[in-house]
Formats: C-alpha cells, structure tokens, sequence
C-alpha cells in the first residue's frame, strides 16, 4: 500500500524513508538535473524543497496525521497476550495491552513493550541466505526464495526414509506447529520436539504432565490469585516470566488493593528472593529441593489438627500417611513455629491457593514435590472455587484445540543420540536457540556437526543459525499472521489473532508459506494435506469455524465479515465468564511420595546450589538483542547490559570478595567467570546466575555485553518423575580471581540500598 | 471544577500521577513504555555504567533487614512536576517553566545546557544527553513523531507524556466534551500491569487520582524540602491476614 | 646585582626610610627608563615563554572544539554531578580576580603607600583573571551555539532571558565588573602612556599616542585624573563585593545539601580576596624577578602584602569554621554524611589538603623573613592558591555527589579534556599578562612619582630629614 | 584612514546586510518550483472547496494532499488535452505519487494541528492567504514563532494562557 509522507516533515527520518520507495535516477537523468538546477538556483534564490508525496490509492482506513491502530498477539513469550499497534504512515510506533482481550486487559510487559526492537532490529536477515563458507564462518551469501524452497525440497525428496528428517522447534505460533506436525505425518516423520530454556525454566511440561496426574488433563492449571486471601507461592516467580506474567500480575494487583478492603497475605517459597518474593509479605529461604517437604508438613498439620472450616479432612488423612513434620521442618530448613502460623493461616482462609513453581520442576525430586504442593489445594477444598484453581479452557474448536505440547528434556536427549548416531539427514529448527539454550553438557555442538544439512527459521544469526547451512528467516511476529490460544488460559475460552501491522521489512517469508511451498513442491500426500495456497487462506479457514459461535463476544453475517472482526477485535473470545472447573483423578487416594533431592557434584568440593533463574528483563536469553532491554535494569540488583553472581554477604566475607570482583564460579561439567553482586536476599549455601547473556552471535546489543551462559555448568541431568531438565540439580564451587569488572548499576553502592538517611 | 462551559483550561487543572507501592511490582515495564513513546535513546555499557543512563522512570530497589528475614521494596520515581519546582528559577533561558494545568514543562529547542536545573533537583530526575543520541538503522523508524527527538547538550525529563495530554484536550474541545477522567494514560500508566500507576486532575474531586490521594497511605517524597510534589506514593499495605 | 642579597642587604643595614632615599637620589629621567627598559628589551626567555604558553592555549581550544563537537560527555560529568571542574575553576578566577580591586581602590581610600608600585599589576590581574573566568559560562554550555538567548536582545519571539536564574546574575555581575576593572586600570594608566609615548619610537608611539588620548600632564587634567580615580575607587567596591556574593548564590539559591547555606556569599568573598592577593603576592614575586623590578618592588612591600594575606587568611578560616560549625553541629542527615564523606571518605585526602594548604601559609606568614623572602613567599601563596582551589572543588564537585536519595548517589572522575581547558585558562591567564607587560609598563611611575613627593629631603642643620606632606 | 576609505567601508557593509536581508525574505517567500504546474485559481474559479482535496484537515493535525486518484477522478474527463494533466495521467498510469514541493513548512519541533485552529474558527485565508487567486503558491507571510504568537495573544482572555504555553506549540 502506498504511503502519504504529508506528515514527513516533522518526522526526522525523512531521508531513510525515500530509499525504499523504487525510484531510480539514472546517472544521466541527475546530470541534467544537477546542471539545470545550478544554472536556475544562480538566478533565483534556491527554495529548500521538501518533497511531499501524496498516495496514489489511499487506503480507507488511514486518515493522514492520525494514528491507525492494528491488533495482534505478543510473541516475545509463549503467555501469548493481546497487542494493539499505532502506526503512522505505515511505520509502528508503539505497543500496547488490547484493552479487549480478557487475558491481559490492556496491560503488557517489559518484554512486550521492547517489540518492536525485533521488528525494527538493524541486525535482521534482509532476505534467504545460505552459509557460503561452510558451517561456523558466518559468511552468507544471499538466495532467491523459489530457489532456497527448491533446495530445501529436493534434500527432503531425497531422504532415504522419513525418520531421517527432524525438527525441533521452541515455543512456536501453534499454526505452524498444526502445518509442521501435519507435513511431518504425511512424510511418515516423527512430529517436532518442542522445548526451549524458557518452558524448562517455568517447568511448563512438568506442570502439563502435574495437570494430567491430577486432573487427567494435560492442560496448564491457572491459579485464581486475585479472588484469594493467602496464596503459599513454592519457586513459582509469577511477576517475572513464570507462565502469564502479565495476567498474573494483574491478579496480583487486584489481590493487594483490588477492593472490598481485603489485603491478601502472599508468601513465597524459595532459596532466593526474586522480585516476585521482594511484592510478597513473606519470603521463606527454603533449602534448594526441599519446597515439597514444607508443603507435605503443612498438608499434614492441617490434616493432624483439622484446622480450617472444611470439615473433616480423613478422605485426605491417606496422603499425609507417612510425613513426620519434625523430620520435613529439618530438612527444608524452616522453624516449625513459622510452619504451623501458615498452616492455620492457609486453612483459615476462606480462598487459599498453593502454586507449584518453576523451580520446583527444576530439581531431581521436582515432581513429588509439586505432587505435595497441589494437594495442598485439596485439602483445603479449593480446587474449581472461587481464588483456587481452574483448568485453561482449551481451543473452542477441534482445528484450535490442537495445541501445541512442550516436549520434556529427555526426549531432546534422545534426539540428540540419534543425531550422534548420524541417524538424522536433515534437521529444521524453528523459534529455537538450541545450541545457547542447552547445556553444554547435554552435546548438542557434537550432534548438530554430525547432521549433513541443517536447516534455521531465525530472522536473526543466533548461535544455532550460524551451524546451521540455509537460513530461511522468518517475518518478525509484527509482520506476521497466526493465531494462539493462550495457555494458561484466561477466565474463559479465547483465541488471539495475529495479522501483519506493517508490510514486511525486508524480503522475509512466512515459516508457515515455507511449509506450504514445500508442501507444494514435494507433491503427492504432502500436497493434499496442506492444500491451501497461503498463510492466509490457510487461517482464515481455521478460525471460520468459530463462526456463528454462540459464546462468542462478536458475531458476523458472512465468514469474510467474521474474518474482518476477528482482526480487528484482536481474537475470538466468549462473552461471559466459562471457568473449567477440573474433575480429581485417583491420585488423591494414594500417599503422596517423599524423596530427596540429588544434586551433581559431591558437597565437599562443590560446596554451593547453582539457582541459574530467568531474569524478567532477558527472559531466557531471546531479549538479549533487543537494546531497550538490555538497557533496562534488573530489578533486584539495578545491573544494566550485565552478567553477574548474586551471593550472600557472609558467603562473599569468607571468599573475601566484594561488590564486582570477578569470582570462577565451577560445576562438575563447567566453568565461567562473572563479577559478584553481594545479595543480602540469598541463602548462604546457595549462588544465583541470571540466564541471557553471553551470547556470541545474535546481533551487535547481544554480543556487547561482557557475560557467559550459566548452562555451561548445568548438569543434563532430569528428573525421573517428569523427564524435565532438572537446571537447578548442579553443584559449583567459587574462586575469587582478583580481578574486578564493574557492572553498569543503576543505583550508587555508596547509598548500600538506603532508602533515606533519616 | 472541571465542568465550567467554555471548555477553556483556566479551571485549576492540576495534573497528578498516583504510585501505589502496594502494587508495584518492579517489573521495568514502565521504563520500557516509556522509552517507546518519547524517543528516549540507548547509551550502551560504558556511558550506563558511569551513571549516563537516559531512563525518563527508573524504579529504586531498597534492601532492608539482614538474611534471613530481609525485605525489598521497590519506588518508581520520575520527575515529580513540583509546584515549587527548585528547577525552574534557576533556568537562564525559560527552556522550563510551570505551566498552568500544574505540569513542569521542559522545552527541549529552548534548552542551551547549563544543567543548573539537574543540580537543583533533588530528585536528580533530570536526565542529560551527553552525546548525539545515534538510532542504528531502521530503529528510527520507530520514533515517535509526536515528540522531538533531542539532540546532544538537552535536559529532558519525564513531561507525563504532554504530547497524549495535548492531543486528548485538543480531541475532546473538538468533539465539544469534557476529558473524561483516566481518558489521558501515559506510556507508563496504560502498561503497568499490576496498575500500581493512576494518572489523573487533582483539580477534579471526583476522579480516580483524587481520591487515592485522599488515602491515609498517601505520602509523598521529600515532602520536608518543600518542593510540593505532583506524584502520590501510597505506603504498602500492612497484611490484615 | 643579584637578587636575593641585594634585598637582604638592603633591609641589613638600612632602614624603611633609608630606602626610599635610595630611589631619592634616582632623578626622574632615571626612573622612567627603569621602568620602560625591562617592557622594551624582549629577551629569549620571554619567547620561550610564550610560545610555551600558547602552545598549551591552542592545546586546550582543541580540547574545547573536540567537547563541542563531541558534547558534554567528553568530560567526566555525570548524574548526579553534573558540574565539576569548569565552574570551579570559573569561581577560582572570580576569585583570583578581587585583589585587583582590593589593593588599588580599598587601599587607595585607605591612603596605605606601600600599594603604590602594586595597583596597575593587580588591575591586570583582574581585568585577565575574568576574561579567564568569563570563558566558563561558555565552555560549560551543553549547546553553546545558543550562548545569545542568555543576551536581552529584542526579538519577535517575546523571549527575554531570566533575570530569576542566578546565572543571568553572573553574566551581569562579571560583564560589569569586567568593564568597571578595565576602565580603572585604563584610568591609572594614561599618564604612563603619555610618559612612554614620550620616550618610545615607530608602533610603540603610534600606540601610546592613541592611548595617552593627547595627555599633557596640565594641572586640569591631574585634578580631573585624581577626582575620577577618586569615584572609581568607591564605586568599584560594591561591585567588588557583588560579583562573588553572586557566583556563590550560583550555589546557594538551590537546596542542594551543603550548597543550600546563608554564609556563603561572605565566605566567597573573603576567600576571594585570601586567594587574589596570594596569587598576587606570587604575581609580583615572579615578575619583580623576571622584569628586575627589585628597585620598585621592596622588601617593605611584600611585608605588608604579606600581613594582608595573612589577616585575609584568618577572616577565611573564621568564616569557614562559621559555616562548618553550624552544618556539623545541625547534623542533617545528608549533610552528616557528606562531612563524614570528607573527614574519613573518599574526599578525605582533598579535606585535609584544603585545610593544611590553607592553614600553613598563615602560620608561616607571621614571620617577616617569610614574608620578605621572595621563594618563601612565592611557595607559601602558592600553597594557598592550592589549598583555595580544593576548597572550592570541594563545595562543588564533592556536594554534588550526595543528596536526599542515596539511591542516586553518584562520583566523579575528570577526564583529559577539563583537564587541559583547565590548562589553557591558566596558560591563558599567563600569557596575557606576559604580553600585558611588554606593552604597558608594569610599574605606575606617576605614582611612584607622587608617592617620592610625600617624602622630600629637608636639611636642618646636618641631619637630612624626609618631611611627609599631605598630597591627596 | 582618511574619509573616503571609510565611507566607502560603510556603504559596502550596508550593502551586504540589505542584501541578506532581502535574499532571505525572499528565499523564504519564494515560490517552490512544483513537478506539475498546478494553479489554485483555475480550480477554485471551477467552484472546488479547499477540504475537497485536503480532506484531513478538518479531522486531524495535517491538512493532507490530495492522492493521484483524487485528481483523475476529474481529469479523467476534464481537459485531458492540457500537457499538465498528461504529465497527471503518465504519473497514474506508472502508479507513482506525484513529488509535490511542500510550500510551508514548521521545524521539526513545533506541533501544529489544522484541527484546532479550524475549531477556533480560522480558516485558510488567515495563514495562506488568499490561495484562491494564486495561480502558482507561495507563502504570504514568514510563519515563524513570532507570527504565529502575535495572533495566539489577541485570542480571548480566558484562552491566552493555554494558547501562551509554550507546550501547546513545542514537542
């Protein structure tokens, strides 16, 4: 469409703008120009021209000097909230919340806001390029699309059996996962592994498989915060990046001073004080791996002395069978006084709700313990009422339902032995940085050499694109179509919908286009199964199901006039509250299992717990490139465009280092180096790495910043309950090495986290 | 008061933004809205480290207690449009001035750069640029155009994001209504997600912002210097549990 | 005859009055050529000099072209200091510049004579010492291309400056002070040049002639020349006493912890004329010797410039102790901190060098040997000047790293750049001065003149008797 | 130095000032050479209303130019022989806009909304002058800060000090 620069003048970039459009003066034609002009400007006094150009078909929805406003979904992580666009002359100016979508009401997050930084981002692929001087040389040589998807599809054709092709993607638009699993069963492949460092962190697969043992169904619970009075938070950092955080801090907002005067107590559980823990009221410094212990003992007092005003507990009494809360009160390093206050708080509360975190995931024993911290609550009766926990409502239709699982670490295990093995021809990755976000250990540098032609859909050179030999990048989301349903859900049924809100920057393809096109060239079975010609066609028969809906808060006529709401509300969603109250499995009957936690790396020599956690800023390291990001302080240690390790006063006077020493922080399977922060908010026994930096590819912002990648020292270890990456298992020991960094801090460390000096 | 027919903004206006400790969450989505809207350039590691950050809010972290029972609490603070603003007398060339809907203005075309107002300030919530600000490429697309982009040796500081107050005023005289109460939403405002932040006409007894200001939590920093700031924290809550 | 004996020999062995009759004997003539002779011999040590010293002057308009083009952040300031080494060495020449006013005009009301062979050298150091301080205003600017919207010039626009912003203030005070020290040392000077126009050739003459403005030395022109010196010495005196008063209120109108203080307009400005006279009294020390002024400038002068220094220096240490007694003893919290900050912080070791570089040099100059030996009294007043400048670093760099919110404190490192516009402003400052006397005599010979007719020789019976008379 | 020297000095520099003066006035004044030589005057004799081409100016903070499509819905018909509309007819066929030259022109700090200016019951003769009788157009008056503050002042009194601020009109 073309643009009206009538508003040009004011708007500095004039001069960026005229190259794109395909005007092209030949060297003559200037000539004739340039002496024209020098001889006219000698008589007459030279007018400084500014050219305006009108449009020559405008648009109708574009009235010049005002703003149009696109909505779409987020993508910057898998929460999947509702964004509005203002865009001025064809150019996005800024993001914000979809004051519809029953997700996040019109709010957003850091991360959200920096969006269009991945849209405008000057490290961006500008068209298909394929690694002309072998693996790891970073040169690139531009393709023309036909040709790249011609290539692409030839290797595919000349596979010798379909389970020598794979694909591994993140947490990918679930369209393309629909497209990707459905190409993948024509070819008789095995479908995508799905798995990156942020559903690990958030334990997202771990939480699906605690849904299906608790409620039979894999979907995300959701945890009613902003209706309930105590809320007992086990290593579940729901500001920051855990599941929706932008949800979930607004039902924390509501929680505080939402009204009806009620203030809700929160406490939260972990071995340090994450921002989360700096909003709650308590922070208890739980020994690493031990959260499920203080639930089981706070389980087992309510039950033993029937507190709360749930009647009797005897149907629960079996689950607490074998728990002595002396034992569990020593193991996880908590006064058992602090235990019983809780306990009677938690029971005596009309809306209570325990949340099974993260971090919990994160350990050998994760599993049994967010076992123990969901029948928490059981037992005080709140699981479907009011501030306790819902199920995510899934897709209304049978095409949205599909969503997208999260693969555990051990299936990516195996992919990786069988990439060793060389049993793979061609790997696709998708939405993914599996080379960054792996730990070193688990091999995948070894595996993805042995793999004869890697193929990478990142818009940007990260660590895995520059192993990989074709890159077909992919539009940013704010060019791109597609829609998600949101998990963990919102208060009732809702599906966002992403459309393009600026034409596409550079000569990018659709990752869904690139399936179709391949769909399309290889032929046979493929073809039937991805008919459709384009992305678009391909979505708008998708959502034309939910047409003439009755739940739906919008209907239409016709489908194409379905269509046109569905882009211009944001999504589909139903008009009234439908929460999915979910049905007990047996599992309530049966004790609830009591192990310890392992961790790598013998205490003597490995005297620390590694807690490497997602910091709010950088997510798991996909926001390293963005530089608004990397320039927005930590919330807790105030760092900018920083890597550090975070340790207790008393632990640091015995190193003997202080504030930016640099220490050598090592684990059984790793080393790195990093400038400590004395963190008064930490246990002694325990070192906290933030994830995100140390990035060697992906951009000019990512590489500027002098940090390393904390999963170098993780253990690819799991744990046996869930298969999931057990990240928090690993040992370290430090080393102060004398040398100093300072880090770019907000705040002065003479003022030492002073308020006033009153 | 804000009901006087000629629409004119003579009635005593006076702009106010409401924090509400109990809500803030630290989460830094305020500061990135903010650089959004109002063009607010990256300086790298090396001018941040050295205390040449260019952030308009910037949330305060305070430790207080030791291990184990220790307590963080966060304070967004901005400029805080004082109506007795140490900033604006001692300005040589009016670049800022009080203007009469209670905001402290600052005219960036007008400023020369004694930096006199960023050492009167003790807040210290005036923010300098110290070199050209650069946007790589196509970051200059993004740019605001209803702010100016400031060139090096400029003061600038947070306006409550004038540019949506002045475009909500000129819509609603055009429509012939009266600003609605919570119509204008600053970046920080709109996007906060616990909505700990309230923008609103202290001037109205009835809006939003007034009547959190009437709260027994209110306060407001370094009240004692007499500067009479426009921002209204309200203390964190005590837990009633 | 060397230096350092014939002063001392001459305080040996006779007494005050036994040197004036030394210059007694000297006729007119011989006095005049002792003093054009040295400003019109240039000799190689000169041109060294001055090509040292614009060396360093060209090395700093680099470094100030290098901070415009690259802005302000070239130099070390940062949030929360945002102003550092410039505007202290702007009050550091404010202040070097009050002596100039404060030996010609006070002391000439006083009628003290030992200021006569000192008034034309300190009027110099004023009239230098501001241009100095007035580049500051400039350098400081973030755009100082825009420098004139701080000039009332009409405009379509309705834009005047604001004459509320105390630094409209210091453009005002220090233009005026500027023009008052100019048109006083002028005033001064127009015998001499009608004196050098008389006794010098080819472009001298033709530039004595322009600034003599046709002088003849009739009695009409020395009763209008003493009248209006007369005005000039009391009307200069307020100015004096304003212009510092304003450049601390640069500090003390805001409410900046430890800036925010009602003694700081005295206790500038008698810090100014402590550091004015000292830098003065090292002025004369380096110029007697470099232009063999030795004749002129004696013992009995430095002796008395040196007890003025010195009284200077108690009234500084009284008002300083003033203002320091009552923040450490109001114990506000910020203000706690930032005294805490600089008796044990990181300020401690320029603490405790503004204090011993400013006690010191009083102790010492209680003794006239000090007083009257050249490379004493050069060391000890330069050791003032230093101590004077870390105090006033102090005040502004050191104040400005603490305020109300810890969270936003902040320090300060200097960078190559202020350091060499710094440089250039005192090897401006020098280099003015060295050309200044090798084209105006340094010493005022009417003066001398006048001050010799006090003391005439009178014969009674054989003891020859110098009589004072009652000039002016 | 005698007299002569200096006189002519004089003249010589007053001669250079004026000329300035004059060259400046002149190239703000001047009228900027346009791709198609597009008269005012023959369209508004044709009875066009100015908001019938900048359509926007009414609803938002710039008047707007007309889009190519705009101008051939006329000349689709009307005076197709003129070679000015065959130069509007090859910049449609090829689908390009048409290069306009901006006429007045505001810095790029200064906010100004036709909008309000309409609501306050301006209209275009104020700031344009009287656009309808120009067959080539040009600025009539320097818009400059002045210009623009002198007409704000003479607004009723209970507008002047919102149209005084200086937010009102800087960025």
């Amino acid at each position: 469409m073309n643009r009206d620069e009538d508003t040009l003048n004011n708007n500095p970039l004039h001069s960026t703008f005229k190259e794109t459009m395909p005007k092209t003066l030949t060297r003559r034609e200037f000539l004739k120009i340039a002496a024209g002009a020098t001889a006219a400007s000698g008589l007459a006094p030279a007018v400084r021209s500014i050219v305006i150009e009108p449009f020559v078909q405008p648009p109708e929805e574009v009235l010049p000097g005002q703003a149009t406003w696109y909505a779409s979904t987020c993508r910057q992580c898998p929460a999947g909230c509702g964004i509005i666009v203002r865009t001025i002359n064809g150019r996005a100016k800024k993001i914000e919340g979809n004051p519809l979508h029953p997700l996040n009401r019109g709010k957003l997050c850091a991360r959200g806001q920096a969006g269009l930084q991945v849209l405008y981002n000057p490290d961006r692929l500008k068209n298909a390029v394929r690694q002309s001087g072998g693996r790891g040389s970073r040169q690139f040589e531009p393709l023309y699309w036909p040709e790249a998807l011609d290539l692409l599809s030839d290797k595919i054709a000349a596979l010798s059996n379909a389970e020598r092709i794979a694909f591994l993607g993140g947490l990918m638009p679930s369209h393309i996962y629909r497209l990707a699993t459905r190409l993948f069963e024509t070819l008789g492949a095995a479908p995508p592994v799905i798995y990156d460092l942020q559903s690990a962190l958030e334990g997202r697969s771990a939480a699906s498989q605690l849904s299906q043992a608790f409620f039979g169904a894999p979907d995300l619970p959701v945890y009613d915060i902003s209706q309930s009075d105590v809320v007992l938070s086990f290593g579940a950092n729901l500001l920051e990046t855990w599941m929706s955080p932008v949800a979930q801090s607004a039902a924390y907002g509501a929680m505080r001073q939402g009204g009806m005067g009620s203030r809700g107590l929160f406490v939260q559980f972990e071995p340090r004080l994450s921002a989360t823990a700096a909003s709650a009221d308590e922070w208890i410094p739980v020994r690493p791996g031990a959260e499920g212990f203080v639930a089981l003992a706070i389980g087992r007092i309510i039950v033993e002395e029937r507190l709360g005003h749930v009647g009797s507990h005897r149907t629960q009494a079996v689950l607490y069978q074998n728990v002595d809360v002396r034992e569990m009160a020593a193991a996880s390093d908590v006064p058992i006084e602090t235990l019983h206050r809780l306990a009677r708080a938690f029971a005596d509360a009309d809306r209570a709700v325990a949340i099974p975190g993260g971090y919990l995931a994160g350990q050998r024993n994760g599993f049994s313990s967010m076992l123990a911290v969901q029948a928490l609550n059981l037992v005080v009766a709140q699981v479907g009422r009011e501030g306790g926990v819902f199920l995510s409502n899934p897709g209304p239709t049978a095409a949205l339902r599909q969503n997208l699982p999260v693969n555990a670490f051990d299936e990516v295990i195996d992919l990786i032995v069988r990439m060793k093995a060389g049993e793979i021809d061609l790997l696709l990755v998708h939405g993914a940085n599996p080379m960054y976000e792996l730990p070193a250990a688990a091999g995948f540098a070894e595996a993805i050499a042995r793999v004869p032609f890697v193929v990478s859909f990142s818009p940007f050179v990260d660590e895995t694109a520059v192993w990989a030999d074709l890159i077909l990048p992919d539009h940013t989301y704010l060019e791109s179509w597609g829609y998600q349903v949101p998990s963990p859900g919102a208060d009732r049924p809702v599906v966002s919908s992403q459309q393009p809100v600026v034409r596409p920057l550079y000569d990018t393809l659709a990752a869904a286009d690139v399936l179709l096109g391949l769909a399309a060239r290889l032929g046979g079975k493929p073809a039937e199964a991805l008919p459709w010609e384009d992305e678009a066609s391909y979505l708008e028969e998708t959502v034309g199901e939910l047409h003439g809906s009755s739940l739906g808060a919008y209907d239409a006529r016709t489908p194409s006039g379905f269509w046109a709401l569905w882009r211009q509300y944001g999504g589909w969603w139903s008009e009234k509250k439908i929460r999915r109250e979910p049905e007990l499995t047996e599992v309530v009957q049966t004790p609830l299992p009591i192990s310890d936690p392992q961790f790598e790396g013998d205490p003597e020599d490995y005297p620390f717990h590694l807690y490497p956690y997602s910091s709010i800023i950088l997510s798991d390291g996909r926001g390293a490139n963005l530089p608004w990001l990397q320039e927005a302080p930590d919330p807790m240690t105030t760092v900018q465009w920083g890597m550090w390790v975070e340790l207790n006063p008393k632990t640091a006077s015995a190193l003997g280092v202080s504030d930016n020493d640099i220490v050598q922080v090592e684990s059984p399977y790793g080393m790195l180096e990093a400038p400590v922060v004395i963190y008064p908010g930490i246990r002694p026994d325990v070192v906290a790495i933030p994830v995100g930096q140390g990035h060697q590819d992906y951009g000019r912002f990512a590489q500027a910043v002098n940090g390393s990648n904390p999963l170098v020292l993780v253990a690819p270890v799991t744990d046996p309950g869930t298969g999931a990456l057990a990240w928090g298992a690993t040992r370290v020991r430090l080393k102060p090495t004398g040398r100093k960094q300072i880090l770019a801090r907000l705040e002065s460390l003479d003022g030492n986290g002073r308020e006033s000096l009153g | 008061m804000a009901t006087d027919a000629n629409l004119s903004v003579e009635n005593d206006r006076r702009w106010v933004l409401v924090v509400d400790l109990d809500r803030c969450t630290g989460c830094q989505a305020c500061v990135v809205a903010c650089h959004a809207e109002n063009n607010i350039p990256v300086v790298g590691e090396k001018q941040a480290a050295y205390g040449r950050w260019m952030h308009w809010i910037i949330i305060q972290r305070y430790w207080e207690g030791e291990y184990p029972n220790v307590k963080a609490r966060f304070m967004p603070v901005m400029c805080q449009q004082c109506t007795e603003a140490p900033c604006e007398p001692v300005c040589p060339v009016f670049a800022t001035y009080h203007n009469a809907e209670g905001l402290n203005a600052q005219i960036y075309n007008r400023c020369i750069g004694t930096r006199f107002c960023g050492s009167a300030c003790p807040y210290k919530a005036r923010i300098y640029n110290w070199f050209q600000p650069e946007f790589p490429e196509p970051l200059t697309e993004q740019l605001n155009p209803d702010v100016t982009v400031r060139t090096r040796g400029i003061m600038e500081k947070c306006t409550f994001c004038v540019q949506r107050i002045r475009r909500a005023e000129i819509d609603s005289q055009a429509e012939g209504r009266i600003l609605a109460d919570g119509e204008i939403q600053p970046a920080c405002v709109q996007t906060c997600p616990t909505s700990a932040l309230v923008f609103g006409d202290l001037g109205d007894p009835d809006s939003r912002a007034s009547q959190l200001a009437r709260s027994h939590r209110s306060f407001r920093l370094l009240l004692e210097l007499g500067t009479g700031p426009g921002v209204i924290y309200l203390k964190g809550g005590e837990t009633n549990v | 005859m060397s230096e350092p004996e014939d002063m001392a020999q001459e305080t040996r062995q006779t007494t005050p009055y036994d040197e004036r009759l030394l210059l007694a004997e000297r006729t007119d003539a011989e006095i005049n050529q002792a003093v054009l002779q040295p400003m019109l011999q240039t000799g190689k040590g000169f041109w060294v000099l001055v090509t040292i010293l614009s060396l360093i002057v060209a090395w700093g308009v680099y470094a100030w072209s290098y901070l415009i083009y690259w802005g302000i952040g070239v130099t070390g300031k940062n949030r929360p200091v945002y102003w550092t080494l410039f505007i202290t060495t702007f009050v550091f020449w404010v202040g070097i510049s009050h002596a100039g006013t404060m030996i010609s005009a006070v002391l000439r009301l006083l009628k003290a004579d030992w200021r006569r062979p000192i008034t034309r050298g300190a009027e110099a150091m004023t009239a230098f010492a501001l241009l100095m301080a007035g580049l500051y205003p400039l350098i400081h600017l973030g755009r100082v291309w825009k420098f004139y919207w701080m000039v009332p010039y009409p405009n379509n626009r309705l834009m005047w400056p604001n004459f509320q912003s105390p630094l409209m203030w210091d453009m005002v005070a220090i233009f005026t002070y500027l023009i008052g020290s100019s048109l006083y040392l002028y005033l001064a000077l127009i015998p001499d040049m009608a004196m050098a126009r008389d006794h010098t050739g080819n472009w001298r003459f033709k530039l004595y002639r322009v600034l003599a403005l046709g002088w003849r030395g009739t009695e009409g022109e020395w009763h209008k020349l003493h009248r209006a010196l007369g005005i000039f010495s009391v009307a200069i005196i307020p100015i004096f006493l304003s212009v510092h008063s304003i450049v601390s209120w640069d500090f003390a109108v805001t409410i900046q912890p430890r800036w925010h203080s009602t003694i700081f307009a005295p206790y500038f400005v008698i810090g100014a004329v402590y550091s004015g006279l000292s830098a003065l009294a090292s002025i004369l020390v380096v110029v007697r010797r470099g232009m063999r002024l030795q004749e002129f400038l004696r013992a009995e002068h430095f002796d008395s410039l040196g007890k003025l220094v010195m009284v200077a220096g108690m009234a500084w240490v009284y008002f300083w102790f003033a203002g320091f007694i009552v923040e450490w003893y109001g114990n506000e919290p910020v203000v706690r901190e930032l005294i805490r900050e600089e008796v044990s912080g990181h300020l401690a070791p320029f603490f405790y060098l503004q204090m011993s570089a400013n006690l010191i040099p009083i102790a010492l100059l209680v003794f006239k040997r000090v007083r009257t030996t050249p490379a004493l009294l050069l060391a000890t007043t330069l050791l003032v000047n230093v101590g004077m400048f870390t105090e006033r670093a102090l005040i502004v760099i050191g104040s400005l790293q603490r305020n109300d919110l810890p969270f936003n404190w902040g320090n300060y490192r200097p960078t190559w750049v202020e350091i060499s516009i710094v440089a250039m402003t005192f090897a401006g400052f020098a280099l003015l001065y060295t050309l200044f006397s090798r084209i105006i005599p340094f010493v005022p010979v009417w003066e001398i003149k006048e001050g010799r007719l006090r003391y005439t020789m009178r014969r009674i019976g054989r003891l020859l008797v110098p009589t004072a008379a009652e000039i002016d | 130095m005698n007299l002569r020297w200096l006189l002519s000095f004089v003249i010589l520099l007053l001669a250079v000032v004026l000329s300035g003066v004059i060259l400046t006035r002149a190239q703000v004044l001047g009228a900027p050479n346009q791709p198609i030589a597009y008269s005012h005057r023959t369209h508004v004799e044709a009875g066009v209303q100015c908001l019938y081409c900048h359509t926007s100016a009414l609803r938002s903070e710039i008047a707007g130019i007309p889009s190519v499509q705009k101008c051939m819905g006329c000349h689709m018909v009307i005076a197709t022989d003129r070679d000015a509309i065959r130069t509007l007819a090859g910049y449609w066929e090829r689908g390009e806009p048409i290069p306009w030259v901006r006429v007045s022109r505001q810095p790029e700090f200064v906010y100004f909304n036709h909008q309000a200016h309409l609501n306050a019951g301006e209209n275009c003769e104020t700031c344009h002058g009287d656009v309808g009788r120009m067959t080539v157009t040009r600025p009539v008056v320097k818009m400059d800060m002045g210009w623009c503050l002198d007409c704000h002042m003479k607004q009723p009194e209970n507008k002047v000090t919102h149209l005084a601020d200086c937010l009102t009109c800087h960025k």
